[in-house]
């Protein structure tokens, strides 16, 4: 390695409003390595991202590229320094098609499409609209874009979690080529395997701060979630309730042959009232699909869902899964946040949902949001407008938005998504609370490793089917993962 | 079964060809029903009626270009029709009594006064963070306010070599109707074309469809909008210039800038042009310009009361949108 | 470094402490605004600064006012009325035409119209997604073909109103000190601030405008809010042409059809959100008194046509870049 | 089809039947709508028009142009229009004569060669109304002049007849000029602001009267002298509200109807004026006998009821609240 690192990042802070992003974040690339960037989930990896892409400025700190200063004012800036970058959010334009966005950055489709041959997309129609084409080919497309400029640092944002195993072969291949070239690989994944197998180094993150500086190998996997998690010990599951008693509790809801379009086809399952049921998959194997369809925000292709009482939840619209007791989570807090409105009236929303309640408010709903405020501890100092809430708070409201209206069956989408590792705690020990009281929760989560911590089973879930159920205290998160490939890939 | 879920394109076909082009085709088509119809309601359809037509639409299919311009880069100008006085009322004061060569300059020049004053508009909107809807409310009077004090009443004048440029004849009226049609294919296809192929161009549309990944493919998106306000000021200052050279006078009434303004929002939302930006093209807002033009001349052909062809517009616009309204659910029930 | 020591607030030092109480109390501004408004036209003209001077500001601004309610109702949601002031006229219309028959009838079959224009334009844009700028532009050009034929067939006849509307619109009580119309403007403010903070539905009009995917997932049926909301806007510009037409005297069809821009401006002004979720009526009221001053002062100004509006446009911009930036909407 | 206009065989036109369009831009407005009426009424009874389009749409010049076009395109005998602009339309209204069309401009002039001009002298209508006014003050006083829109033509003419009355009157002040935009609700607005705050001993309106006059009594303030136009309402406070001094300045719309018998006249080759010009008349409070003869309890506060203008018209005044051309109804 040569004595000038190609990158170094000192002390880089970034604060959005009430949120800390980044505290002090210190990061060293040297040239021709494949740097594994790693952290739990809001650690603040993105954000060290996009301060070295010139997308948010940082509130302190100092960019080096190659031993210079470097002031990273804007994305087109940093590209044309050499440090291209897939970011974690799409960046292709959605109403232009992939020949125009090209033309949009100012690249030659043909060296693009070379990419995109190595890594076996060349019937990529350059004339089809970005909102046509799949997530994993985006993202790939993202990867080409990104190598058609022949950067010297390529930071790749968890391009993996949306790819096959196929297909993140092909990224491997392209990082090795990167390396072998002299060139640079800054890697964000939470797929420790991959850590282990690429990268030479790998910086963590936590809180914002980098704690440690080490090589993969050498630390192993064990060391590695040591420093991402840092001194708290994995989280240990709750006393849940006997296991055996649920054979006999009564289901809360059951789906028969649930089918929807490509992305459901054929599901069935019960859900028992006073259960936590977990549902583990991989990226884009139908679950977002099969939780619209169990919220009514769409409606099956067939199959039938049915509720405790033996009646068929024909929901046309969410109005009437809420009414009958079928509430959800969703996994994006933009679709479930009040963002300009105070914590109360985000609690509120549902308890008018009928015309014959809006001409005056429920006169219990103090009392209504004071409970759930309390019983999740929500910080309400900056309550008046929920937007301002730092994220794990967020979450708490719309998860408190259903205590407070009352609910049957929880629909949970990855309701730790971006949340720190105590509220996530705190969010897990609700859910468990919850079905001890005899409420029934589906929870979708995409940290496989936490399924064990709350669920009583596991479904898992692969392209649109149910490949597997098991209880879950087996269910280690190799296991998970092994079924969540499906068989046939593991086999392969 | 992996194979068939990564197939990397999707539904390629017909049906995406119709989102595409269907809309831009629908409303030419429309248009073109329309003028076929009208010409076989009355007694003689011949270059008289073409010309009439075509150098007629001309300020409503300009200013139709300059409101998709900036709608398909996410904003929305209340102020087009304000801009067009402006711009008709300066050049009326200048041009009066010169050569054509002069009047030519000066067209350039109230072209680059409207852009600038514009931009100046898109920055203001752009540093001030106050929606544009707003900011727009509030120039819809300061600018028809200093089209007022250009031209206090109707007035000046221009060379009649520039009237024939937009009207094929010295006195703005006649059967030559080449002039008005190149005045309103060159811009327009110009536009569409710059839109679609130049960088910039493809800029404000990708700032319209998503700001964030705009501004994550390198995309200036504060120079996005101000360019966008720009170019829209231009194409309502050549509004200004057509209705200049088809009437001989210019005029300055805060009257016609609000009407125009919402002939214009209307004209681009009949286009397919998405109030929500990025979708869009300024080729359907300029032919749905043109339809809202012939609508009177030809339920007037077809000899609807007055009053009753006000209720069929309404109506008849409301319709369509239902039914774009409709297909646009269907479409995102089946993605 | 363990999970206690984690601060999950830092207090925002880039936002000073002033500013942010400001922006939870918007209408300080604006009542700023609007009493620094008052003094400089009682400079221009110091009779002004009487009892009467004041109680025309609020006798012209309170149509104006209940018309702007029906904008910021329909702003919250996210949506617009294009059509408030061909509403307001047409319901004026017909209760001029019914005055003949009393006060009730003509105001109630005048409500009645308002209500019917407005719940058209609520099921376009809430059952038939129809954009609410062209929805009510189009209910616009519609009311004003359909009211211009019908004024020389079924509408011919009374186009002045009875003594009740006309005092009710142009009277005022006290010695003279107090209007009618305030009473009613007063009596409808209340309605319209107490339904925005204490009823279901004013909660709702905020949640859609806020965000409609989490109020439809929250279980809301929005087409319902809508539905409604534009109904009660309706109704709000056919009361506001109601008591225009009593101030005036008598209809025509232009009445209120330049009231749509102020409509719009005083909701602005007073805080709403063109795209939904903020605002409240109390701003707007003070909007609506604000472009009140506003008009009176450019009457005694003296000035011509262009600069009225130059000073109309520039104080409107204004005014909304302060509120942004004392606000700190961004 | 011409068939509707066989009625009109028995006069002394032969067997031709016409069409006459007609342009107006301003949508709404009683006084152009009540235009429209006597157009249409004076078509029907003259017996030889067998259908009259109007094009009745918010435009400016440009959009004039465009309706006198579609016009010419509908192969129509005469066009009628109300002129947004004294010149702009010009080379358009001259194409048509060219095809043999007659052309007739009410309201407003316009200088084309070969077009008939029927207008109200609106100087006069200024300075009459003025002038009346002043003398009605002894030459002495406060006067507020509440004009139109400011710009168009007629605000300017009858501003000019208004200033040239003011040169007589060295004793009078204008201690208000505003503009209504010729909307009642705004003059309304600005009537009262004033009447409340200044020392006013009289107001001149450009026709924006009745509800001038309704701000006093909102205001509960003693009447002043008020100069208006011929509207039924102003009429009709004229007669019945004690203590309102005012006179009623004639500016009919039935100029319509009179443009529409030029129209006809021409068509039938008795070569009439090319231009027509009829001077206001000025009705005031003590001709209570006139006031009463003009007045119409029937009829709409807006309307003039000065329908009937003799040696032109040839209609009842019924036929104008109707409202139908040849065939309609
Ligand atoms: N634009 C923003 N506005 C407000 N808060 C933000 C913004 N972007 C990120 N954050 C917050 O900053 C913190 C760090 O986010 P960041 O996206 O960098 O995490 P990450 O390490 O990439 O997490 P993940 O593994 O989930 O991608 C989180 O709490 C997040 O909610
Ligand atoms: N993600 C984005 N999407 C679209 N436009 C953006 C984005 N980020 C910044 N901009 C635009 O670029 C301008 C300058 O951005 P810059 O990143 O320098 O600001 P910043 O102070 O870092 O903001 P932030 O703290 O939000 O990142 C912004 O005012 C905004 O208009
Ligand atoms: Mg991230
Ligand atoms: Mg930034």
């Amino acid at each position: 390695m040569s004595d000038k690192p190609l990158l170094q990042a000192d002390g880089i802070a970034k604060r959005f409003g009430t949120v800390v992003a980044l505290r002090s974040a210190n990061l060293q690339v040297e040239p021709g390595e494949i740097h594994a960037l790693l952290g739990a989930n809001g650690a603040g990896k993105s954000t060290l991202v996009k301060a070295l892409s010139g997308v948010h400025r940082p509130d302190a700190g100092s960019i080096r590229v190659n031993g210079e200063l470097f002031d990273v004012r804007n994305p087109r800036i940093a590209a044309e320094a050499g440090l291209a970058t897939v970011f974690q959010d799409p960046a292709l334009i959605p109403d232009l098609t992939v020949e125009e966005n090209l033309r949009l950055t100012n690249l030659p489709s043909e060296v693009v499409h070379d990419w995109l041959e190595r890594m076996d997309l060349a019937d990529v129609d350059f004339e089809a609209q970005i909102r046509d084409l799949p997530l994993p080919t985006l993202r790939l497309l993202d990867l080409a874009r990104a190598l058609a400029r022949d950067p010297s640092l390529l930071m790749l944002d968890e391009i993996t979690a949306a790819l096959t195993a196929d297909q993140a072969e092909h990224v491997f291949a392209v990082m090795e080529d990167r390396k072998s070239r002299g060139k640079s690989v800054l890697f964000i994944t939470h797929r420790l395997g991959e850590v282990l197998r690429m990268c030479d180094r790998a910086t963590v993150l936590r809180d914002g701060q980098d704690v440690e500086v080490c090589v993969p190998g050498e630390v192993g996997e064990a060391g590695l979630v040591q420093a991402m998690l840092g001194e708290v010990a994995k989280a240990t599951p709750d006393e849940s309730s006997a296991l055996a008693s649920l054979d006999e509790a009564p289901v809360a809801l059951e789906t028969i042959e649930l089918r929807s379009g490509d992305e459901v086809r054929g599901v069935s399952f019960s859900l028992r009232a006073g259960e936590v049921l977990g549902v583990a998959a991989l990226e884009d194997q139908g679950q977002d699909r099969l939780f619209e369809l169990l919220s009514g925000d769409r409606r099956a292709d067939a199959g039938e869902i049915i509720l405790a009482d033996g009646e068929a939840l024909d929901a046309r619209s969410p109005y009437d899964a809420v009414r009958k007791g079928v509430v959800l989570v969703p996994s994006d807090r933009l679709h479930a946040l009040l963002p300009k409105r105070p914590i109360r009236e985000n609690l509120t929303t549902p308890l008018y949902n009928k015309i014959t309640k809006w001409f005056s408010l429920a006169g219990d709903e103090k009392q209504r949001v004071d409970s759930a405020i309390d019983r999740l501890s929500i910080d309400t100092r900056a309550g008046k407008q929920a937007g301002r809430l730092s994220g794990g708070n967020q979450q708490k409201v719309v998860v408190g938005r259903w205590l407070a209206s009352g609910f049957r069956v929880l629909l949970c989408f990855d309701p730790t998504r971006g949340i720190d590792v105590g509220t996530k705690q705190q969010i897990y020990h609700l859910l468990r609370e919850l079905a001890d009281g005899g409420a029934a929760v589906l929870l979708y989560t995409s940290e496989l490793a936490e399924i064990p911590l709350v669920c009583d089973r596991v479904l898992v879930l692969y392209d649109g089917e149910i490949v597997d159920e098991q209880p879950a205290v087996n269910a280690t998160e190799q296991a998970l993962l092994t079924a969540a490939h499906g068989i046939s890939e593991e086999v392969a | 079964m992996t194979t068939a879920r990564l197939g990397s394109v999707r539904d390629v076909d017909w049906r995406v060809a119709l989102r595409r082009y269907g809309w831009n085709t629908g409303v030419w088509l429309l248009l073109i029903a329309l003028l076929v119809f009208y010409a076989s309601t009355i007694p003689s359809f011949g270059s008289f009626q073409i010309a009439s037509i075509a150098k007629n639409s001309l300020p409503l299919v300009f200013l139709a270009i300059a409101q998709a311009v900036i709608v398909i880069a996410g904003g929305i100008d209340l102020a087009v029709g304000s801009m067009l006085i402006l711009s008709n009322a300066v050049a009326a004061q200048l041009m009066d009594e010169q050569a054509f060569g002069i009047t030519l300059m000066v067209a350039v020049l109230v072209i680059l006064m409207a852009a600038a004053l514009n931009g100046a508009v898109g920055w203001v909107i752009s540093v001030s963070k106050v929606p544009d809807i707003v900011v727009t409310l509030a120039t819809l009077f300061i600018i028809a306010g200093l089209a007022l004090l250009v031209l206090p009443s109707p007035g000046g004048g221009t060379s009649d070599g520039f009237r024939a440029l937009f009207t094929g004849s010295a006195t703005g009226t006649g059967t030559n109707f080449w002039p008005a049609l190149v005045m309103l294919f060159v811009p327009m296809l110009g536009a569409a074309w710059w839109m679609k192929h130049s960088r910039t161009g493809l800029s404000l549309y990708a700032t319209g469809s998503d700001p964030t990944a705009a501004y994550l493919s390198g995309v200036n998106t504060a120079r996005a909008k101000i360019v966008s306000y720009a170019v829209g000021g231009a194409f309502a200052a050549m509004g200004g210039l057509a209705s200049l050279a088809i009437t001989g006078s210019g005029e300055s009434r805060f009257a016609t800038a609000s009407n125009f303004t919402l002939k214009s929002v209307a004209a681009i939302v009949l286009g397919g042009v998405a109030l929500t930006g990025g979708i869009g093209s300024v080729v359907g807002a300029a032919a749905a310009g043109i339809v809202l033009f012939v609508l009177s001349p030809v339920l007037s052909a077809m000899g609807v009361d007055p009053n009753t062809a006000q209720v069929i517009q309404g109506a008849l616009i409301v319709l369509v949108m239902m039914i774009a309204g409709i297909v646009q659910l269907r479409r995102e029930r089946a993605a | 470094m363990s999970l206690e020591s984690r601060e999950e607030m830092v207090p925002d030092i880039s936002q000073p402490r002033w500013t942010i109480w400001l922006s939870d109390h918007p209408l300080v501004v604006l009542g700023s605004v609007l009493v620094v408004l008052v003094l400089v036209t009682g400079v221009i003209e110091p009779n002004y600064l009487s009892v009467s001077g004041l109680r025309n500001t609020v006798l012209l601004a309170a149509p104006l006012g209940i018309m702007a309610g029906a904008q910021t109702i329909l702003m919250l949601t996210g949506g617009i009325d294009l059509s408030v002031g061909m509403i307001a006229t047409a319901a004026a219309y017909v209760a001029a035409n019914q005055s003949p028959n009393g006060a009730l009838i003509a105001i109630t079959l005048g409500l009645l119209v308002g209500v019917a224009a407005g719940t058209v334009n609520g099921i376009g844009v809430g059952v038939f997604q129809v954009n609410p700028l062209i929805m009510t532009l189009a209910m616009s050009s519609i009311l004003i073909g359909l009211f211009t034929a019908l004024s020389f067939t079924v509408l011919q006849g009374s186009t002045t109103v009875n003594d009740f509307i006309s005092t009710l619109g142009g009277g005022s009580f006290l010695g003279n000190r107090i209007p009618y119309n305030a009473l009613v403007w007063t009596g409808v403010s209340l309605l319209i601030v107490y339904g925005l903070r204490y009823t279901g539905f004013g909660r709702l009009l905020y949640a859609l405008g806020d965000n409609p995917v989490a109020t439809r997932l929250a279980g809301v049926r929005s087409w319902q809010v809508l539905i409604v909301a534009y109904a009660l806007a309706g109704l709000l510009a056919a009361l506001a042409g109601i008591l225009l037409a009593g101030r005036t005297g008598a209809v025509d069809l232009q009445l209120a059809v330049n009231f749509l821009l102020p409509s719009v401006a005083a909701a602005v002004i007073g805080g709403t959100s063109i795209f939904g979720g903020i605002g409240t009526y109390s701003g707007t009221v003070l909007g609506a008194l604000i472009l009140g001053v506003l008009a009176t002062m450019l009457t005694f100004l003296n000035a011509g046509q262009a600069i009225q509006q130059i000073v109309y446009g520039s104080i409107v911009l204004g005014l909304a870049w302060l509120y942004a930036r004392v606000t700190g909407v961004s | 089809g011409g068939d509707e206009g066989g009625e009109g065989d028995g006069d002394g036109g032969g067997d031709e039947t016409y069409t006459i369009g007609v342009s107006n831009t301003l949508v709404g407005n009683g006084w152009r709508e009540q235009m429209i009426c006597a157009i249409k009424a004076e078509a029907t009874a003259s017996g030889v028009v067998d259908e009259v389009v109007v094009i009745n749409e918010n435009a400016d010049m440009t959009g004039q142009i465009g309706h006198i076009e579609t016009l010419i395109s509908q192969g129509v005998d005469a066009i009628i229009i109300n002129p947004t602009d004294r010149e702009g339309l010009n080379s358009v209204i001259e194409e048509a004569i060219s095809q043999g069309i007659v052309v007739v401009a009410v309201d407003q002039a316009v200088t084309a060669d070969g077009a008939f001009v029927v207008t109200n002298d609106q100087e006069e209508y200024g300075y009459l109304g003025a002038k009346w006014l002043f003398e009605q003050l002894g030459g002495e006083g406060n006067v507020v002049e509440m004009r139109g829109i400011d710009g168009v033509p007629a605000d300017t003419d009858r501003h000019n007849g208004f200033m040239r009355a003011l040169e007589e009157f060295p004793g009078i002040t204008v201690v208000e000029e505003t503009f209504t935009g010729w909307d009642p609700s705004v003059g309304a607005e600005q009537a009262l602001n004033i009447i409340t705050t200044q020392e006013v001993d009289g107001i001149w309106t450009s026709g924006i009267d009745y509800t001038v006059v309704e701000q006093f009594q909102s205001a509960d303030i003693p009447f002043v002298p008020v100069v208006g136009a011929d509207n039924n309402g102003f009429v009709e406070q004229l007669i019945e509200l004690d203590g309102l001094t005012g006179a009623a300045v004639t500016n009919p719309p039935a100029i319509g109807g009179v443009g529409t018998a030029i129209a006809i006249d021409a068509l039938q080759g008795n070569d009439p004026d090319q231009t027509t010009t009829l001077t206001p008349e000025v009705f005031d409070h003590t001709e209570q006998d006139q006031l009463e003869e003009l007045y119409d309890p029937d009829q709409q506060v807006g309307w003039s009821t000065y329908v009937e203008i003799d040696p032109y018209t040839s209609y009842e005044a019924s036929a104008v609240s109707a409202c139908q051309g040849p065939g309609e109804g």
